[in-house]
């Protein structure tokens, strides 16, 4: 498996990745509390090393399936942040023409089937497009992005259940950030960790902390490995902590400040930096979250100069045309 | 009279989200059997804030927390309705359904039935449904045609305050399944609510506005909208009739015919979308009533789009009526009939 | 003309359900990216024998078993869809189509318009449906209404052989979600089928009979009923015209307008519950055209009671319309009016 | 534990309740295919061990959920026969008045919350009974039984999780019969004993021959007495075979003939009689078949003469009136 402290240009991508994702976050809040979106975003502030460490395992041509909280999934991927935040602020040019919003965020080119409303929505989408990659010969793999919380719908089971059993080309990847809304995960499952449900599909799981670019790297990559290989598909858990609300709407009753706090002692990104320091110097480092703001900025500029999304072809997209 | 009688009492005002929440309130303290069952409807208070502090008073074992798995969660609460309680499921977003639809409609609905009568299934499933809040396609959707195309299931969509109360009882009385359908855009609006636990009888559409030039039916939040809509028309010199069937199985169909039969015009509006929506029942029960005969003009219909909710503002507008459509259908109707 | 045509080619008979056999592995063999997904399809045959040996054919990796697990057998379809296949899903009775409802609604239809035109689910949906055999009430249901109030999908529903093959390969053509509603009954019925894999087109209307008395409009299984009850009819002096729409959504409605501006009457007839169901849009939707100032009749609906489906044979037909059921509310139209 | 087979009341109960399954069932078989009878009709010929072990080591007041396969619970629960039978025959007197058959069949007062022609319907309506019991402060517990084929469900995943995550009174009976219609366990599920996917849910899963009724009961009874104990749901796999098809439309392509001798051979009654020859005389187990087949006998007479259900009522209980 590759150090990614110790090679210079995974340790840049991943931090500009870590970087370009919380900016992004930033600036969505930030306009979203000053009434510039609409709707409800959810953040991935402080889960920025899940998306980097998984995504910088995939090569060109493989799928992921996205969540509610899908922006960091979508850069990581390589999406362009222009039509990102195009579509949040409701453009022509978003990536869905400002029909989707954020709960629906996808960039087709980079594999990125879609950021799902739906809890677990993605987890049998993503078996599914494994399927296809079997049927067709490719050597792709389809990764599922997913929360603590999606592991007790019935659609995550039964996911998993037809990825495991047809040996399909899929890593389930568990974001988990201890709530599922207000729910902790110790009281939605009895387990001690998610990643032993794997068993009950006769396939691999570990549990590795989701703060660590590293440690999501190596688990999501051997599971690649094993899925290119034939092997079938693995649950990796990622540890990880939300430092926002769920949404707008949360009132954070359901957990302590020092446990807030605490985590965000653990920010994957300060983490990663201070691992890096003997690889990227000062200024490669500060370069990293330059670039992430400048990107961010650029993003937004290009965005808010955009034509707003057209009422009058509403009705257009409904159906798909025949070719 | 009886307007007269509520009107008096009801003198203190609340929220359509308080309205239900004093409605759970009473019923939970009032029957221990019931209880109430959801995401984050504890500590968290609702996703839209609708339990708010009920597991303060009642606690988690009665205002109970679940996991995200809507299927179980209904599934449960039909066994327990079968085993004594009557429990009171919230779906946080009414399209979330989708996922429990085998418990609601092919055992909820039908246990009564299939066993010839010997069980009951006492359940009451609330969920907000509607546009309005930039929460797109999959967090948007108007459903109740659905639910009121399975026999066995009652289907209530309370358009204010006072009504999200007294509905909520009676639905929560009642011995069979019932969808309570609230609407996410009222949550926040304000009306006269009766303190005392008053009950309204499912099956019995409001009138809320009289006039003779047409008959307006209305649902959910489509209501206010066609009341405003009716006042700008009355400046035009139009006279509308009001009408909220606030239960839309069972259907008091008589009350909507008996109007159209005076107004001999009707404008049928809701926010799902229109093909196979559950206006195209009412024009059918008109068009094969007595009203009939009294028809002056061919039933209107305005509705959604046939187009999944959008995000952008301006589209999700677009894809639902409006007051400003309200106005301008009915006047279309009047002047050119 | 195209009638001769059709007729003069198509000799041979097939039953309805070797006609959805014949449609499959024709697209199969035409398209590598067609492959079958569903409960005990392969060495099984299907539930209803309709899959047949195509695993013998077409291998177990193209003709695949699964578990049974509806949602995630219809979430892989859309997934696969988006990767590049054409999936055809069997789901053993639509009334499992409640457990994938979240994939079907939530997801397959919606996604094209959510994704602004990025991606297309190019799926389709086979299940049978409908009462008759004795299945009772989680078994037998008509849930057409459902899926046409979804926008994004498509829905289709053969009531003949020749329908079966042509409208099936047509949906497995088309770059959007179809739901093809096959029913029970009719898959050991016999009909003439072309060879060839002559496509129909989706959302065209078909006139089965015509009459100048009253026009009848039907689906499913019910089609047939219709033109039996045409015929007793015209033993009466009635001539009726029999329409059948195939295709829900989008519905052609221009041709049963046509047909109702020329008969002034118009009976609709299905087997789902009447409430809420399909033909409540037929029936707004002649109400709302130019047929309304040729109506001489209230538009007549008969359907489905609003019950489940029962068990005990006598009652499951009291359930639904039956031949006589259809010449007598047809008879009473023409007399009354 | 008791050893029934040592009890001769025991013994003598098992012996009866199997005998008038397997009766029963053939009885059903037959009159089926005369054309007596309408529909289609799951039959639970050489599953006999499952419903009369597991039963047993219920009470009073114990609630049951069932399957499409459900005659055996329904008589194992001690439902009346002629109704049972009436039902089957469409008649007024039926447990469900004609309106639900085979696959709704139901007897309240025994504790059975019905049949269900949904595969894992039961399973979260089991998860609710049981939080009925909870909240009510009751001592009882809900059996759910379903086959093999319905672990893959979301519906079963999503009831075992409730009950487990809140330590409900719950009983979960697998009754793997090897097959989900034609798709055998191996091929739908990727673990060696579907039992390990109690860990999945932190409760404990236990496989038994589902041929041996003293198997069942004994497994069966320790996961009711920790019920009872409020310890929480658990899992009971028990392997068995249906002799017969799925159903009518079975052409038994997916397995072979020497498979189902082999099974035939371990038919759990001759074995249960062959184990119970030291308590019960030869004429005292002759009893029991005979008694069984005159109950069977009785029961078919009784339903014949009974009315048949009435279609002018038909709408009558769409509803329930209140009270
Ligand atoms: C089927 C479904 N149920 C409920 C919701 C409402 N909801 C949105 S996100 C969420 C919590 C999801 O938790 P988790 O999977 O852990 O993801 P996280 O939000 O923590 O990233 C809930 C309950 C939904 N969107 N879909
Ligand atoms: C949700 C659902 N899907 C499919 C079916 C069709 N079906 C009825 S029984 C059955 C097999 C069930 O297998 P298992 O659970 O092992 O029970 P068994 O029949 O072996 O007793 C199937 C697929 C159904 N009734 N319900
Ligand atoms: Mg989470
Ligand atoms: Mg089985």
């Amino acid at each position: 498996m590759m150090d990614l402290h110790k090679d210079a240009g995974a340790a840049t991508e991943i931090l500009r990745t870590m970087w370009t994702i919380r900016r992004f976050e930033e600036a969505v809040d930030d306009m979203f509390a000053r009434g510039l979106m609409h709707g409800t975003m959810h953040l991935s502030i402080g889960q920025e090393a899940v998306p980097a460490g998984a995504c910088h395992a995939l090569a060109e041509g493989d799928y992921i399936t996205s969540t509610h909280r899908g922006h960091g999934h979508c850069i990581a991927r390589g999406a362009r942040l222009d039509a990102m935040m195009a579509e949040l602020l409701a453009k022509e040019t978003g990536y869905c023409r400002g029909r989707g919003g954020s709960m629906h965020i996808a960039d087709v080119a980079t594999g990125n089937l879609g950021a799902n409303g739906i809890v677990a929505g993605g987890v049998p989408i993503a078996a599914g497009a494994g399927l296809a990659i079997r049927l067709r010969g490719q050597d792709r793999v389809a990764v599922s992005f997913f929360g603590d919380g999606a592991v007790n719908e019935g659609a995550w089971h039964e996911g998993v259940n037809l990825a495991a059993i047809w040996d399909l080309p899929v890593v389930f990847v568990c974001e988990n950030n201890q709530y599922g809304m207000s729910m902790s995960v110790g009281k939605a499952a009895k387990v001690e960790r998610l990643a032993e449900r794997a068993a009950a599909y006769g396939i691999p799981g570990s549990t590795v902390d989701g703060n660590d670019p590293q440690a999501v790297y190596d688990a999501v990559a051997e599971a690649v490995h094993r899925a290119r290989a034939g092997l079938g598909p693995s649950l990796v858990e990622a540890l990880t902590y939300r430092w926002k609300g769920h949404s707008k709407s949360d009132k954070n009753l359901y957990r302590t400040r020092e446990e807030i706090e605490g985590w965000r002692e653990r920010d994957p990104i300060t983490r990663f930096e201070r691992a890096v320091a003997g690889t990227l110097t000062d200024s490669e480092i500060a370069g990293c979250r330059e670039q992430a703001r400048d990107r961010v900025r650029a993003a937004i500029r290009t965005a808010h100069a955009a034509p707003d999304a057209e009422a009058a072809t509403l009705t257009d997209a409904v159906y798909a045309r025949s070719e | 009279m009886t307007a007269v009688t509520e009107a008096a009492t009801a003198t203190r005002t609340l929220t359509y989200a308080e309205a239900v929440r004093e409605a759970l309130a009473q019923a939970m303290t009032a029957d221990e059997r019931v209880f109430l069952l959801g995401e984050d409807i504890g500590t968290y208070g609702g996703a839209f804030g609708v339990t708010g502090d009920l597991v303060h008073s009642f606690g988690a074992e009665r205002v109970r927390d679940t996991p995200i798995s809507e299927l179980g969660i209904v599934g449960a609460a039909v066994g327990a309705a079968l085993a004594g309680m009557r429990p009171v499921v919230e779906i946080q977003f009414s399209d979330f359904t989708a996922q429990a639809m085998d418990q609601i409609a092919n055992q909820a609905a039908k246990i009564h039935f299939m066993l010839g009568g010997a069980a009951n299934v006492p359940l009451v499933l609330r969920a907000p449904g509607g546009s309005g809040t930039g929460a797109a396609a999959q967090h948007s959707q108007s459903l109740e045609a659905w639910f009121a195309h399975v026999p066995g299931l009652k289907v209530v969509m309370p358009s204010t305050p006072a009504d999200a109360k007294a509905l909520l009882l009676a639905a929560i009385d009642d011995p069979n399944p019932v969808v309570v359908l609230e609407h996410k855009l009222l949550y926040k609006e304000r009306g006269p609510v009766p303190e005392a636990g008053t009950r309204a009888r499912l099956g019995e559409t409001a009138v809320r506005r009289t006039g003779e030039d047409l008959t307006i039916v209305a649902t959910g939040v489509m209501v206010s909208r066609a009341l405003e809509a009716a006042d700008q028309l009355a400046g035009q010199g139009i006279q509308a009739s009001v009408l909220d069937p606030r239960t839309l199985s069972p259907l008091d169909d008589g009350t909507i015919v008996n109007s159209v039969v005076t107004t001999g015009r009707a404008l049928l509006v809701q926010e799902a979308p229109k093909t196979a929506g559950f206006m195209a029942e009412v024009a059918a029960r008109i068009g094969e009533s007595r009203a009939f005969g009294h028809l002056r003009a061919p039933i209107g219909r305005l509705c959604g789009l046939d187009v999944p909710i959008p995000y952008a503002p301006q589209l999700e507008r677009a894809a639902v009526p409006q007051v400003a459509d309200i106005v301008r259908e009915a006047g279309e109707l009047v002047r050119r009939w």
